[in-house]
């Protein structure tokens, strides 16, 4: 076992124990926290792995910008302690299972397969070598990539600025869909009332 | 197999007769029923007169496909539009042209959604000879499927009692059978190796490895035998019947039915015979107990179509009787029984029809001693009830005749009981045209007409096919014996 | 590079920026509705120059960005396909009464950038492009099905289709990853390469399968099928269309070609597309009996036609392959005439109902003819595409020995019909409650009909040139190996 | 084949005789339905025809060598070949006589009899058609023909006895005869398939011939002889299948003298003649023959002994002779059951027709009722009557006391004497129970009415009308009596002409002894005497012994119970046993599971559809199972 | 010499599981996406580690877009969310539930 082995299990367990607090946390502001702790660890392994670029996008990107994304969402429709009804137990020890079995399977297949177990070697990918590569091999997917950006864009815009469109912004429209049961909870579109369509667990 | 091109396509011009009616009446306009039925009755006619033809100019002596017209169709699977007679054949397209324009007739006095009325009919029937025509597994199966999905429609929205479902129980219960079919028919292909849909490099009995045989007979005999209303998979057939218009019943029992048997005859027995042999006592068991079953739930009815119903599961097993006994005579039996009894049956709703019109019932006990009101009409089902109680004289006879002659050779013991199934059915007969035909006269009905000739024509036409065919019945015969003989000596060689 | 061969991508894309641009101008409120014809116009005349632009190109071949992406007949006739698909969905939104008259432009760009991404994602040669063209049109479709005006139905089923659709595209990815660290190559015709020898190794089969699953997803296979009810219910009637043909085609494309290059030699894998299959059809025929929604019902039969489609993939072999080809252009034909009827039946753009059809027979005989002809269709009655379809599906599984898979699907046949025949009857049997006006069909839409059902029975009956091409077409994925 | 050929005069002959009434039948059905004399004139002229041909052929043929057969090998179907023609022999040739005789004065007798009625052409039409079957089932040269025709003569049976179809009784009987002779028929229809199975061949000169047979078991020879022997049970009425007959005497008066006394029903005994050879090979079937004869007439006499029914008893008397014809020719008679069936046909159909006079007359089968209304002063009728029950009854020297000597000679040459008692019991009782009948006419009783007031018959005002009916049938009566009273004395030729074709195999009647003549004719008077002592003399109670033991009384008049079990067995065990049963299997259990498959495809779709819907997760949560799933079958 | 590759691969599977887990079993859209966040990663993870095990800067390339990918997944994921949350005023995924 070499250093970097023991930094690997080290910023492993870490990222690992960021991540399990991360998706247990109950206040959303906490669990992006954990996330961002979470990313920041899993930059280190980047790092660690020879992808000194990365490791930088990720904390630039990642950690900086999607999760602070997250984090202006919770904050700005104030969802950062919001009542979040827990699933019983049976709902979601199922989950728990399926997840632990797909571990399992994962670590069976992991050693099972071979060429796995070779130790990895050091190696350095410079920014440099990177972008010349990423440049000359996949301008395509960066083509692809930017409209998707671009979507994202006119995505968000259409779709955020549902109240500035006018006629489909109504935020009561929800309640009276033909479709649906009567209203319950007329007139809870104002943001930050915290309330669910059934009302009934307003007050827990 | 010997082939005879065909020096016009004859039986092309049958198939297009059918579609170009279909389009011409899907032309006319709504409101005119009267140009519409006129239309219908020139087209049938001609696929009338082109049938009659094809039939009699079909050549006896030489037997073996004749009227041949080849076309490839998709190269790449090896299906081609291949279409002749051969003596099984030829009985059935004459069946179903005289059924057909007779149909058209019956329906004369239609007065709702005329024109998609016989817009489907003509398709409908457009499928039934095609199937009867088509060499080519693939065209076969098309055909099949092209002359049931309209029966839903012609059922449901033209139909009387329980309508809906029993439109449904049709066309899902015959689905469910070509859901059988399907498979066995591209098994066929696959296994061959040859790379072709076309029925006649099919039919080598040493093609198929014996295993292949049995498991695609099996299906084949299944899916196609639901469609013969084999029993127990009969259900469909008197709930069909009773719904369905009486045009559509008549075709339907009439010709439809026969699909069945001349499925099983044509794909499940001459591709596979040998699992024809090794199935034939199962077929032989599902028959004889669809006759005397069939026979006893007949006695149990009191809807006129009911009877007339379970009185084909019984005469149908008596076809499926002929086919199960792997030989010669069982096979003229069976081809000479489907004729005769697709015109008892086309008769008999023929009949049905008229009276309904005109008395708006279908029950026995309300109809009682109509022969007072209406003796011709009377007549002609009591000339249908006869033929089906297998009388002398009448094409059924000769048909239970050589069936039974068959079976009793092969199957002693089935043979009996299928002929003792005989006086069951005469029983159900009888009662019903007592109950519905003798006795006083209902009052309620005292001042119907009885079927002037005009409307009586369809009657007329089937009543005389029934009588020619019962007294001359090596018309038909002659006809089979140029297949079955050929087959039977191939097989057995 | 030859960038000519690129020509139908270069002209999808131009076509969306132009709708871009003209999303940027500022609203013009008084002509509103002129505005709007204007836009419609110009969609449909930029699709129908689509078409023309990818017939043009159907011979092209070569690669383009160092072998990322693979210009062949293949793609070639997929993407004549998704330009077909295109302007059928566009002629049909004419009166697009449920997405917001200020965001037509942003609808047709959505439209076109989500046909590019199909089109790139059926030439797309590597693992990256792939996934990232799969990304693309999902956004797309996940906006587009959020659009969907005064209805919340659309938000709840945005919400849906994008968790569905995002939690797909992880596991896909993860999927991927496995693929890629195990096998080394990040290129389909390197993996072809490779694979089969290693396909039993536990990780590149599991890779397999979570890739797999993506695209799955795209095709509403089950267990992926999840959002397809509730996304087909929810979106506008023109996006519902619009999902269950153009996008349906191109997953049937990038499922062929991943597994024609990387899914040979294992049983395993085919025992799961079996069951999946299997699962797929019969599920989806059984939940579809008991829809009232029409297009909740079309849903669950996209799924059960996804198992179908299945079948012909899984069989691996040419004669697999071009029948599964042969589907996608039925699919194409078939989803898009019920989709067409379910548009004109309902002109301010609401959900239909099964009961509301009472009386089309009456009010609109060649709508209701085309609904019974695409319903027969969808069923695999004769003489129509959908049973040449499914025939050729059929023979290819026989001739490889799945006889009984065949016959389940055929019994899912039967089952499936139970539900087409009850859309039928209320639209040939039932009486409305009241009696409604006729229904003002505009010449064009009945052209379109009519054609629709010509398509629909012709080449069902006649069928061969159309086999021919999808055998061309199947060609270069046999040529890989 | 033997057989030599026909000669051009035959052969038109035969199909002038046989086609001709077929003719008439299409023709009366197609075009004169509305013009009932022209109908009558049809088929009475066919008839007449038909007759005179008959008659031709047979003085032509009456010094016959050897059967003469020609025929067309009527190809049906490969494997089924079976000639089509005619066959002309001694045998059939008197039959043809027979038939055409009746037939010609039935109809015209009809003249009369039908007169005004609705469906007068449509009776003519049946007529023929009968006329035409019986006479092509006599000539028939092989057993498919004759079955043919068989079967043909059945349904002209169904639809004469139904003929006034308002009647229920009247449809009920006719569908009762049709299906009784059915049952019959189907054995018969077995048992000849199972013979050309086996022969090959189903020509009956063939089927006569000792060389058609000798490949065959004799267990088989026996089991095809009964089971067509069945169908002669059936046709002939004879037990177990006897109680149609009665019950056929619902249709008009000639047809039950036509069909179901001298010719329909005699056609069953025709056909034991005319395989006579083929049968006698087996001895077994021989001696089962003998006893179903035995059975038949001994029960159907003792019916007769109660029957207040005038047509009842004819018919029950009917059933009788045909038993005496079977056991006659079971017991090796051939001549004896021959003759005793042509002199029956005549006698028969007198009694019949007297007693359609009657009824027609004053419209009731009663025969104390008649006898109150005073039957008796119709002088034609009431002499012809006493004339044929003297011929039934066997007394000399009418033509029944020849058939019946014949009879009991045959029946004496058997070792059994139980036989010859039986039949000497069965010619007692039939001398009793014909002049019961006679003596109850003739006398009236104490109770009854004051003669000469009969209740009018209905149509006493067109007086005219009813003198050219009553001539009409009065001139069949008189031809009838006349030939009952001569007919037995021409056995002897009748004899050599018959028994020409038959002496090459040694089966011609042996000689007798005479004592059992002398015992036949001394029951017959003891018979008739008995009679007379009970309904005949002066005071009488008018009181059959019989009738003085309630438990046989009810036995006879219930006829042996034999159509209660009957009744039983179609409502209990078919109708309400196994037709239920089926129906319920077809609707509860077939069409139940389908059903209940589509119930249950519709519920699971419901389940299905129910698991699509709901919250996100559940369906993030489903996916990801079945991958991980997936995934782990891989370990396997 | 770090580490082997499995060892990489199990780390991920586990990070892969517990983003499954947040996406699966917490009742809050934000959560949701949050968890699909988390697998990304993951698959980010073993993409980094296998370029480095294969010695191809594919992988790497592969991270490059992923990132992309998540951004925008993010911002139209939450755009949607907000929007859903100003109609409903709930994050809970059980109130969208009217498609049946």
């Amino acid at each position: 076992m070499t250093l970097y082995g023991i930094l690997f299990y080290l910023i492993s367990a870490a990222v690992i124990a960021a991540t399990a607090m991360a998706i247990t946390r109950k206040n959303l502001v906490h669990a992006v926290v954990y996330l961002i702790i979470s990313f920041f660890g899993t930059a280190m392994l980047f790092y660690l792995f020879g992808a000194p670029l990365l490791a930088a996008l990720e904390v630039i990107i990642y950690a900086g910008a999607i999760m602070v994304l997250f984090l202006f969402v919770v904050m700005m429709l104030r969802a950062e302690s919001s009542h979040e009804s827990v699933f019983p137990p049976i709902q979601w020890l199922p989950a728990a299972f399926f997840c632990l079995i797909y571990v399992l399977v994962a670590t069976a297949m992991s050693v099972r397969t071979p060429g796995m177990n070779v130790p990895l070697k050091m190696l350095t990918a410079s920014p440099r070598q990177f972008a010349v590569y990423v440049f000359e091999y996949h301008w395509f997917s960066i083509e692809v990539v930017s409209i998707l950006l671009l979507l994202a864009l006119i995505g968000a815009l259409n779709l955020g600025a549902g109240k500035d469109a006018g006629s489909d912004g109504e935020p009561t429209d929800y309640n009276t869909d033909p479709a649906g049961e009567p209203p319950a909870a007329a007139g809870s579109g104002q943001p930050g009332r915290r309330s669910n369509r059934h009302g009934v667990e307003d007050e827990k | 197999m010997q082939m005879e091109p065909a020096s016009f396509p004859f039986l092309s011009a049958i198939l297009l007769s059918c579609v170009v009616g279909m389009l011409t009446i899907m032309l006319i306009p709504e409101e005119k029923h009267r140009l519409i039925k006129q239309v219908s009755v020139v087209f049938s006619g001609i696929c009338l007169l082109l049938t009659l033809y094809v039939f009699f100019a079909f050549n006896r002596k030489l037997g073996g496909l004749q009227f041949v017209e080849h076309v490839s169709w998709i190269p790449s699977l090896g299906i081609s539009y291949f279409n002749a007679v051969d003596g099984f054949s030829l009985p059935n397209i004459l069946l179903t042209g005289i059924v057909f324009f007779t149909g058209v007739l019956t329906m004369w006095e239609l007065n709702t959604r005329v024109k998609e009325y016989f817009a489907l009919y003509f398709l409908m029937v457009a499928g039934v000879f095609g199937l009867f025509m088509s060499m080519d597994l693939f065209f076969i199966f098309v055909w099949y499927d092209v002359s049931l999905f309209p029966m839903y429609l012609l059922i449901a929205v033209w139909g009387t009692t329980r309508k809906e479902y029993g439109a449904m129980k049709l066309t899902l219960y015959l689905l469910a059978g070509s859901a059988l079919i399907l498979p066995a028919i591209i098994l066929l292909w696959a296994k061959s190796g040859l790379d072709t849909f076309s029925f006649v490099s099919l039919m080598h009995p040493g093609l198929f490895t014996p295993e292949v045989q049995k498991f695609a007979f099996l299906l084949l005999f299944l899916g196609f035998g639901i469609l013969a209303a084999v029993w127990p998979l009969h259900t469909w057939s008197p709930d069909g019947h009773v719904a369905a218009p009486h045009g559509v019943s008549m075709v339907h029992a009439g010709v439809l039915m026969k699909i069945g048997a001349f499925g099983i005859l044509r794909v499940a027995i001459m591709l596979c015979p040998l699992g024809w042999i090794y199935w034939a006592k199962f077929m032989a068991v599902l028959a004889v107990i669809g006759i005397v079953y069939g026979a006893f739930v007949g006695l149990m009815q009191t809807d006129l179509k009911y009877v007339i119903g379970y009185s084909s599961v019984s005469h149908m097993g008596v076809v499926c009787l002929g086919l199960s006994t792997v030989t010669v005579a069982g096979l003229n039996g069976a081809v000479f029984q489907m004729f005769a009894h697709g015109i008892m049956t086309a008769l008999f709703f023929s009949s049905v029809g008229y009276i309904y019109d005109r008395t708006h019932t279908k029950m026995i006990p309300e109809l009682g001693g109509l022969s007072r009101i209406m003796p011709v009409a009377s007549g002609f089902f009591i000339m249908a009830a006869l033929a089906g109680m297998g009388l002398p004289g009448l094409a059924n006879f000769w048909g239970e005749l050589v069936v039974f002659l068959a079976a009793l050779k092969v199957y002693p013991l089935f043979g009996v009981i299928a002929v003792l199934g005989l006086v069951v059915t005469a029983l159900f007969m009888l009662r019903v045209v007592q109950k519905a035909f003798y006795g006083p006269a209902n009052p309620r009905f005292a001042g119907l007409q009885d079927v002037s000739l005009w409307l009586g024509t369809p009657r007329i036409i089937l009543a005389a096919v029934l009588l020619i065919v019962g007294l001359c019945p090596s018309l038909l015969f002659n006809v089979i014996r140029t297949a079955s003989v050929p087959f039977m000596n191939g097989l057995l060689r | 590079m030859n960038w000519t061969i690129a020509g139908p991508e270069i002209f999808y894309f131009a076509a969306s920026l132009w709708f871009l641009l003209l999303s940027f101008a500022p609203p013009r409120k008084p002509a509103a509705d002129r505005a709007h014809r204007r836009e419609y116009l110009t969609a449909i005349f930029l699709a129908s120059v689509g078409i023309l632009v990818c017939l043009a190109s159907i011979h092209a071949q070569g690669w383009l960005f160092i072998r990322a992406y693979s210009v062949d007949v293949f793609s070639q006739v997929f993407k004549t396909l998704l330009s077909l698909g295109l302007f059928l969905i566009v002629s049909i939104c004419g009166h697009m009464t449920d997405i917001d008259d200020r965001r037509h432009n942003e609808f047709y760009f959505l439209l076109f950038v989500c046909t590019l991404a199909l089109m790139l994602l059926v030439s797309a040669d590597s693992l990256l492009s792939i996934y990232l063209s799969l990304e693309l049109s999902s956004y797309s479709l996940y906006i587009l099905v959020a659009l969907r005006k005064k209805q919340s139905l659309g938000l709840e089923a945005g919400i849906k289709y994008f968790l569905i659709g995002s939690f797909a595209s992880a596991v896909m990815l993860f999927g991927m990853a496995l693929l890629y660290s195990s096998s080394g190559a990040a290129y389909l015709p390197a993996m072809a390469k490779v694979l089969p020898a290693m396909i039993a190794h536990p990780a590149v089969i599991i890779g397999l399968l979570f890739t797999l699953s993506g695209f799955f997803f795209k095709l509403a296979v089950f267990p992926f099928h999840f959002w397809a009810p509730d996304t087909y219910q929810g979106a506008s009637n023109q996006v519902a269309a619009y999902i269950a043909t153009a996008s349906k085609v191109a997953a049937i494309a990038v499922i062929m070609r991943v597994l024609a290059f990387a899914g040979h030699g294992s049983a395993y894998l085919v025992h799961v597309l079996v069951f999946l299959s299997v699962v797929s059809m019969t599920l989806g025929n059984l939940a579809a009996i008991v829809q009232k929604d029409i297009k909740r019902l079309l849903a669950f039969s996209t799924i059960a036609h996804s198992g179908y489609v299945l079948i012909g993939i899984l069989v691996l072999d040419p004669a697999g392959y071009s029948a599964a080809i042969f589907y996608a252009l039925a699919l194409l034909a078939m989803k898009f005439t019920a989709f067409m009827v379910v548009v004109e039946l309902a002109p301010d753009g609401r959900n239909l109902q099964i009961e509301e059809l009472a009386g089309l027979h009456k009010r609109s005989p060649i709508m209701a003819l085309a609904l019974l002809v695409a319903l027969f269709s969808l069923a695999g009655i004769p003489p129509t595409i959908g049973f040449t379809g499914k025939f050729l599906i059929f023979t290819a599984a026989i001739q490889k020995g799945y006889v009984w898979l065949v016959i389940i699907a055929m019994i899912n046949v039967v089952i499936s019909l139970y539900y087409y025949l009850l859309v039928i009857k209320a639209a040939y049997l039932l009486e409305p409650a009241e009696a409604l006006p006729p229904l003002v069909v505009s010449f064009p839409k009945k052209l379109l009909a009519g054609l629709s059902i010509a398509a629909i029975v012709v080449v069902g009956f006649c069928p061969y040139w159309l086999i021919q091409v999808a055998q061309a077409a199947a060609q270069p994925l046999s040529l890989w190996r | 084949m033997v057989g030599s050929p026909p000669h051009a005069v035959d052969l038109a002959a035969l199909i002038a005789a046989t086609m001709l009434p077929f003719a008439s039948f299409l023709a009366i059905l197609v075009a004169t339905r509305g013009r009932p004399r022209l109908s009558a004139g049809l088929s009475i002229g066919s008839v007449t025809i038909a007759l005179v041909c008959s008659i031709a052929l047979l003085a032509l043929n009456f010094q016959l060598a050897a059967p003469i057969q020609f025929s067309t090998r009527l190809i049906a179907s490969s494997g089924l070949n079976i000639p089509f023609g005619f066959l002309l022999d001694p045998l059939n040739l008197l039959m043809i006589v027979v038939v055409s005789t009746i037939c010609f004065l039935v109809q015209v007798y009809s003249l009369g009899y039908m007169a005004g009625d609705p469906g007068f052409s449509r009776y003519y039409a049946f007529m023929s058609l009968f006329t035409w079957a019986m006479m092509s089932l006599s000539l028939s040269a092989s057993l498919l023909q004759l079955y043919f025709f068989w079967e043909l003569v059945g349904l002209s049976s169904y639809l004469l006895i139904g003929f006034w179809y308002e009647k229920f009784s009247a449809t009920q009987a006719g569908k009762k005869a049709f299906v009784m002779t059915r049952a019959g028929d189907v054995a018969f229809f077995i048992g000849f398939l199972l013979l050309f199975i086996h022969t090959g061949d189903l020509s009956i000169v063939h089927l006569n011939s000792r060389a058609a047979l000798a490949g065959i078991s004799p267990s088989f020879l026996t089991l095809s002889a009964l089971l067509i022997f069945g169908g002669i049970v059936g046709k002939s009425a004879q037990f177990p299948l006897l109680t149609w007959l009665p019950d056929a005497m619902e249709g008009p008066t000639p047809v039950s003298a036509l069909l179901h006394s001298a010719t329909m029903v005699a056609a069953g005994v025709y056909l034991f003649a005319r395989l006579f050879p083929f049968f006698s090979m087996s001895p077994v079937a021989m001696s089962v023959f003998l006893a179903i004869g035995t059975i038949s007439m001994l029960l159907a006499s003792t019916m007769a002994l109660v029957s207040r029914d005038i047509k009842r008893v004819w018919a029950y008397s009917t059933i009788s002779q045909l038993g005496f014809m079977i056991m006659a020719l079971g017991a090796g008679g051939y001549f004896a059951g021959v003759f005793h069936l042509t002199t029956h046909a005549g006698f028969k159909a007198l009694l019949f027709l007297c007693s359609g006079v009657f009824i027609h007359r004053y419209e009731t089968n009663d025969i104390y009722e008649l006898s109150r209304l005073g039957a008796r002063r119709m002088l034609v009728p009431m002499v012809s009557m006493v004339l044929g029950a003297a011929a039934l009854s066997g007394l000399p020297p009418l033509s029944g006391y020849f058939s019946k000597e014949a009879i009991m000679g045959s029946l004496s040459v058997l070792p059994d004497p139980v036989w010859l008692a039986a039949g000497l019991v069965g010619v007692f009782l039939t001398a009793y129970y014909s002049f019961r009948l006679i003596f109850i006419l003739l006398l009236p009783g104490e109770s009854e009415a004051p003669a000469g007031a009969p209740a009018a018959p209905a149509h006493e005002s067109d007086e005219s009308g009813h003198k050219f009916q009553d001539r009409v049938m009065a001139l069949p009566l008189i031809i009838l009596s006349a030939v009952t009273v001569i007919l037995g004395f021409f056995a002897t030729p009748l004899k050599h002409f018959l028994g020409a074709s038959l002496t090459a195999r040694g089966l011609a009647g042996t000689e007798a002894s005479s004592w059992p003549h002398m015992a036949a004719l001394a029951l017959a008077v003891a018979g008739v005497s008995l009679a007379w002592i009970e309904f005949g003399r002066k005071g009488a109670k008018q009181v059959g012994f019989v009738d003085r033991i309630p438990s046989l009384y009810r036995l006879f008049s219930e006829r042996w119970y034999i159509d209660r079990f009957y009744g039983l067995l179609v409502n209990v065990v078919v109708d309400r046993g196994i037709s239920r049963l089926c129906y319920q299997n077809d609707k509860k259990v077939i069409d139940g599971s389908i059903d209940g498959i589509c119930e249950g495809t519709v519920e699971s779709g419901r389940v299905v559809a129910f698991l699509q819907t709901g919250m996100v997760q559940y369906r993030l949560l489903a996916m990801f199972a079945v991958l991980v799933l997936l995934a782990l079958y891989f370990y396997y | 010499m770090i580490v082997p590759f499995s060892n990489v691969l199990v780390v991920a599977g586990i990070l892969f599981a517990l983003g499954v887990f947040c996406t699966v079993a917490r009742r809050n859209l934000i959560m949701i996406v949050l968890g699909i966040e988390i697998m990304l990663n993951a698959a980010s993870i073993v993409f980094v580690g296998a370029a480095l095990h294969l010695d191809s800067l594919d992988g790497q390339t592969f991270v490059l877009f992923i990132l992309a990918v998540a951004a925008t997944e993010v911002s139209v994921g939450l755009a949607i969310i907000v929007y859903a949350f100003r109609r409903t005023g709930s994050f809970d995924p059980a109130n969208f539930n009217l498609l049946r």
